[in-house]
């Protein structure tokens, strides 16, 4: 296991029923990469997510983080660990004011009231931080999400389809937003559809299909690769 | 975090709880019928433990009437068979509450509708174990209770004073602490709130237990105020609607709500039951269908939404 | 003695599946527990009660009359507040406070029009003698009820798989956006829906006063939970799923009244947390309903 | 920060309205009455309904009854005083009628308290009424635990206490040298749960032997099954112990299977007749067995208030109906309290009870002889006989078998 590696997972599956969501899905990430995880519908994208935050608990294959295996883990400690993610719906708190969605984990990641008021800064929340979650658009409310994750000072954050419905100005400062995430040292494991946004991000990707993984490396590459055309028009 | 209110000695709301309990420590000195006082600071304590768990993690127990019951079965089956004194009888009421709740803990895993009709028959199947004629020589069966040794007007009404405190100090507790937030967070979106750090089964849990130890306090302590009493009146299930009906409608997950809902709703039964019972459950059915369709979230939101924080 | 049980409890059976068939249904519709499916099935026997006293209408008679009251009822139930619940934040949990408030609605009102009596319909109106299947003697008032029931949940057999309006129903049992999106009338067929759910429950409350004892308003949420332990046993949302219910705990009722009564009483809300926590998409579905 | 005086201001406002809401029910008692305030509870709904407002109709009779002839004679003011009856309404649940009770002491300061219809209403009273020194007139609250040797604040009035009520019973199946088998079905509360422990006691070593025993819940509504099993035990005789709903289910039932039994007893057609005749017809009731009670049972040695005939006639006048038996018991208790208050020196709650002391044994109205035990205040004199429906030309009548000093004739045996 070469020491750089934040994040290893090896020889993941995972079945609904008949299906194979995950078959065998390998990957390894560093601290502050930024890895573009892409593939037709169905291919796996969400559910390797899923596996590695703990939503889901996998079948087969081991998750190594930092060098601890956390496959076995609860939702909860993976987080205090420093494993954490946004949803592709989002799912704030919506009861609860914008600054208590944040105040919730930072209990435990043990930040302070600056560093929220930081956080909202960062994710242009501030103005809105005594508002009932629920008032927020859908654009604040992906912002509100990934401020969640950001307060539980994650190490790496898990990305899960955020430029859908955003309009390009949006796009454009999400990108920025997230590749300053990057730069302070967090991993981002980045699930996309908008190959136009993950290509401003990162130049590797996995591409997968049926829960396999048919290609690593640059997405431009990909781009000319035989079998990636194959299935992303075929299917 | 500033959770605890700056400039006076107590956390927000808790100058209303010891208002209120003040209030019934000084009633009984001018009115007479403290029955009335008696059972409108049992409602108040259970109101509050509904709201720990509906409140607060928006787990619906229909069957909390059966924490209730075990509770006074618990407080007087120490008072008949080990002989502890009324007030030890009580804890270990709540404690009988409290391992219901354990094991019933499972429950929990059910969302919504579910959790509540499953909690109603829960409740329903300690019933039917606590009224069978096949345990008369532990439970009495049917033929119900009769504590006459241990009947103590005053104490039990004093040790009731107790227990509303309690109720009142686990809610202006949870209203300014973490735990609270977290609890509120697992009700939104329990995924994520583990995202957040919080263990929703520990925390829910929690809520869950302390629910049912305030239900297992009011039940035995009641047990301990009427003496006498059937497996039917401590298993009623109208005392779990009355509880959550009277926190619906002033507002869930807040301290204020309960208490007024429990005042106003708990003084117009007594105010109508006494001339003209036969429309009050119409006008609870009506009060409940309207608060869903114009006001879910209780009197409390009306507050809210002129802008005045309630505690 | 074991003959007689089986055979009491397979009427039985067959009964409680046309008590619960209706709750079922409008679950399966509308992704709602009818708090107040008890209650309309009280109404039901209050109405076919009423309709032998003033005219000594048998309760066999009186199903046609009980099926127009009710599936009128259940359509303007729905128009009155599904809609403007379904818009809401968390549709589930304020529907069912909502019903659970019609519920006492309904309660206080029966007990305010009838008042608390007990009241039954003698067994005589379906013959004084009674009947005799298979080698063992039966009051014909269950043979009647077995009957009945049996013809009820055929006639939700081809209501739902025989009809267009049927067809239309199922696919908004599958998906109601879906179904919205193919152009069929949602609120048409869920109104209908709720319409035939509650005038099942009213049949089935013609026939209670011989198969579940004397009418009385406050029967309502006993019925209720009953009905909910039947469906979930079966399957949630798969109206023919209630019959497997039925069967499994009108057998189980009949052997635990024959060989451990004073237990009997507590077997629905047993078996309702068993199912709800070991299996809790019933014996026949698919569907996962944890938190 | 600025609303916190807003809220306080409102708390405190709660808290002046409730004080002034409790505050204004509270209403002191006058040193010199102008008129005796009878306290009571009714149910007009729930289980116990019929049956309390049964009760509560005979107590009202009999309060019109004695301010008609201008008021009842108080010994402790050597004059006729009104009797003004206060009843509420407990809808069968005990919690409110302990609320009740208590509002009729600590509010209305009634001078004589008198419990709702039977055990379970009447169970949350007991405590209370000791508590305060209040003498319960219990009036139909049979429940053996009631009566105990350190509380002299209650007194039975119109029923004996439930263990006793089974002696006639057993006495009357001891001579019946026929019924060899006997099957006891009986449901499980302190009524009839103490009368089915009388009845197995009482039948030990008799050549009658108890060839089913099984209690049911209270709530039970069909006895179908049940039945199936007693057969099953071959018996002579079906002796069913149940509250009303009971008795018309299992009678209901029987009917309904085609079963046939040589004897069949049941409670409450002797006491509630015209509701069980009503519910399950003559053709089922004819030949059963059961406690007959006034108005079936015509007690000829009355010394006090009216003699049967004399208050059927009025109370149909009044109420446009027949009396039952517990619209008798509640005008029997209005005699008993007339009698107290007629023979009391003093108001005082213990002397109250003295005076019943005094008179108990000695007292004979149209419910039979008024006699308790003088320690517990438990009832003894009212003993219950054993009857029989026997199809006359256009109604039942009932023919007493059981003890011989009351018997009208034989028991048609077996049943045809």
């Amino acid at each position: 296991m070469s020491p750089s590696a934040l994040l290893v997972v090896e020889r993941l599956s995972k079945h609904f029923g008949a299906f194979q969501a995950l078959d065998g899905l390998s990957l390894k990430l560093a601290s502050g990469e930024i890895l573009g995880l892409v593939g037709p519908n169905g291919s796996g994208k969400t559910t390797a997510i899923n596996v590695i935050s703990g939503v889901y608990t996998a079948d087969a294959g081991t998750i190594h983080f930092d060098g601890q295996p956390v496959g076995g883990l609860p939702i909860h400690r993976r987080a205090h660990l420093g494993i954490n993610r946004t949803f592709q719906v989002p799912k704030p708190f919506k009861g609860l004011t914008v600054s208590e969605n944040l105040e919730i984990a930072a209990v435990y990641s043990g930040a302070g009231r600056d560093e929220i008021g930081k956080c909202l800064e960062f994710l242009e929340l501030a103005p809105l931080a005594g508002r009932e979650a629920a008032s927020l658009n859908s654009a604040q409310q992906k912002r509100l999400d990934l401020a969640r994750a950001l307060i539980a000072r994650p190490r790496l954050l898990l990305v899960d389809e955020l430029a859908a419905g955003l309009n390009p100005a949006e796009l454009q400062r999400m990108a920025q937003t997230l590749m300053t995430i990057a730069s302070s040292g967090v991993a981002l494991l980045v699930v996309e559809h908008l190959l136009s946004f993950l290509r401003e991000l990162t130049s590797r990707v996995v591409v997968m299909d049926a829960g396999r993984e048919i290609f690593e490396g640059p997405l431009d590459v990909a781009a000319r690769d035989p079998q990636v055309i194959d299935i992303f028009l075929g299917g | 975090m500033d959770y605890w209110a700056k400039g006076c000695g107590l956390p927000r709301g808790g100058w209303y709880s010891v208002g209120v309990v003040a209030l019934f420590i000084v009633l009984p000195f001018v009115y007479g019928n403290h029955d009335l006082l008696f059972n409108m600071m049992m409602y108040l304590a259970l109101a509050q433990g509904i709201n720990v768990l509906f409140g607060f993690t928006g787990y619906l127990p229909f069957g909390y009437v059966g924490f209730f019951g075990s509770g006074a079965y618990g407080a007087s089956l120490a008072v008949l068979l080990l002989h502890l004194p009324p007030v030890l009888a009580l804890l270990v009421g709540a404690v009988i509450a409290v391992l219901l709740a354990l094991l019933l803990a499972p429950l929990l895993r059910l969302s919504g509708a579910y959790f509540a009709i499953a909690s109603l028959a829960a409740s329903e199947v300690v019933y039917y174990i606590v009224s069978n004629p096949h345990l008369e020589s532990l439970t009495q069966g049917p033929y119900g209770i009769s504590l006459a040794r241990a009947y103590d007007a005053d104490a039990s009404y004093a040790a009731m004073v107790v227990v509303l405190a309690l109720a009142f100090g686990v809610v202006v507790y949870l209203r300014n602490s973490h735990l609270g937030l977290a609890l509120q967070a697992i009700r939104e979106e329990p995924v994520s709130a583990e995202f957040a750090g919080v263990n929703v089964v520990r925390e829910r849990t929690c809520a869950w237990l302390l629910s049912a130890a305030l239900a297992g306090l009011a039940g035995g302590t009641y047990a301990w105020h009427v003496s006498v009493f059937y497996p039917k009146s401590v298993f009623d299930l109208n005392i779990s609607v009355f509880a959550i009906v009277f926190t619906l409608f002033g507002g869930v997950a807040t301290l204020l709500g309960p208490i007024v809902g429990t005042l106003l709703l708990y003084g117009l039964y007594n105010w109508i039951g006494i001339s003209q019972p036969e429309y009050f459950q119409l006008v609870f059915g009506i009060v409940i269908v309207m608060l869903v369709l114009f006001l879910p979230n209780g009197l409390a939101s009306l507050l809210r939404r002129v802008n005045v924080h309630v505690p | 003695m074991i003959a007689y049980t089986l055979l009491a409890g397979l009427l039985f059976g067959l009964y409680f599946s046309l008590v619960a068939v209706g709750l079922n249904l409008v679950f399966g519709v509308m992704r709602l527990i009818n708090l107040a499916h008890g209650d309309f099935l009280m109404l039901g026997a209050f109405l076919a009660y009423g309709l032998y006293t003033a005219a000594g209408v048998n309760p066999v008679y009186a199903i046609p009359a009980e099926i127009v009251a009710f599936v009128l009822a259940g359509i303007a139930l729905y128009y009155a507040v599904v809609p403007r619940l379904l818009s809401s934040r968390d549709p589930e949990m304020l529907s069912f406070i909502l019903l659970f408030g019609l519920s006492q609605i309904i309660e206080a009102l029966a007990v305010i029009a009838f008042g608390n009596d007990q009241r039954a319909i003698p067994a005589t109106v379906f013959g004084a003698r009674p009947v005799t299947v298979f080698g063992q003697t039966f009051p014909a008032a269950w043979v009647v009820s077995g009957v009945v029931s049996a013809a009820a949940i055929l006639a939700v057999y081809l209501y739902l798989y025989r009809s267009r309006l049927g067809y239309a129903t199922r696919a908004v049992m599958a998906s109601r956006d879906e179904a919205a999106s193919t152009g069929i009338n949602v609120h048409r067929v869920s109104a209908i829906a709720l319409g035939v759910g509650l005038a099942l429950a009213a049949v089935a409350g013609a026939f209670s006063p011989f198969m579940l004892g004397s009418i009385e308003p406050d029967m309502g949420i006993r019925i209720t939970t009953v009905s909910f332990a039947v469906i979930v046993i079966g399957s949630l949302g798969n109206p023919l799923g209630t019959v497997l219910g039925g069967l499994v705990y009108g057998l189980g009722l009949m052997l635990m009244e024959t060989y451990f009564p004073s237990w009997a009483d507590m077997l629905p809300y047993v078996l309702l947390i068993l199912i709800l926590l070991i299996r809790p998409s019933g014996l026949l579905g698919q569907r996962v309903r944890l938190a | 920060m600025s609303i916190r005086p807003l809220l306080r201001f409102w708390l405190f406002a709660v808290a002046v309205l409730s004080v002034a809401f409790f505050g204004s029910t509270a209403v002191q008692a006058a040193p010199m009455p102008k008129e005796i305030r009878i306290g009571t509870l009714y149910a007009d709904s729930g289980p116990f309904a019929v049956s309390s407002q049964s009760q509560l109709q005979g107590l009202e009779f009999w309060v019109d009854h004695v301010n008609r002839e201008g008021g009842v004679y108080v010994k402790a003011y050597g004059r006729k005083l009104p009797v003004k009856l206060i009843a509420y309404n407990d809808r069968s649940s005990t919690t409110t009628a302990a609320t009740l009770y208590n509002q009729l002491i600590t509010q209305d300061h009634v001078n004589i308290l008198a419990a709702d219809f039977g055990s379970v209403l009447t169970s949350v009273a007991v405590p209370i009424a000791q508590e305060h020194k209040m003498l319960l007139f219990d009036q139909t609250g049979t429940g053996a635990n009631f009566f105990t040797n350190d509380n002299p604040y209650i007194v039975l009035t119109s029923l004996p206490t439930s263990g006793i009520w089974p002696y006639a019973l057993a006495d009357f199946l001891k001579t019946q040298k026929q019924i060899k088998r006997a099957a006891l079905l009986y449901a499980t509360n302190d009524f009839t749960g103490s009368q089915a422990q009388t009845l197995r006691r009482r039948l030990q070593g008799s050549h009658v032997k108890l060839v089913f025993d099984h209690g049911v819940a209270t709530s039970t509504s069909s006895y179908a099954l049940l039945l199936h099993n007693v057969q099953a035990a071959r018996p002579d005789a079906v002796i069913e112990f149940g509250f009303p709903n009971n008795d018309i289910a299992f009678l209901h039932d029987l009917q309904a299977s085609g079963m046939k039994f040589n004897m069949v007893f049941t409670i409450f057609p002797g006491q509630l007749f015209a509701l069980m005749e009503k519910s399950v017809g003559d053709q089922t009731l004819a030949y059963t067995y059961t406690y007959p009670t006034p108005p079936l049972l015509v007690y000829n040695k009355v010394n006090y208030g009216m003699g049967l005939n004399d208050f059927q006639q009025e109370f149909r006048q009044a109420n446009g109906k027949d009396p039952n038996f517990l619209n008798i018991a509640g005008f029997n208790t209005g005699l008993v309290i007339q009698k107290t208050l007629q023979t009391a020196a003093r108001l005082d709650q213990l002397a109250l009870r003295r005076s019943i002391v005094a008179f108990s044994g000695r007292l004979h109205t149209l419910n039979g002889t008024f006699k308790i035990d003088h320690i517990t205040g438990a009832q003894i004199g009212e003993n219950l006989p054993v009857g029989q429906f026997i199809p006359g030309k256009h109604a039942l009548t009932v023919r007493m078998l059981y003890p011989p000093d009351l018997a009208t004739g034989k028991p048609v045996y077996p049943a045809p």
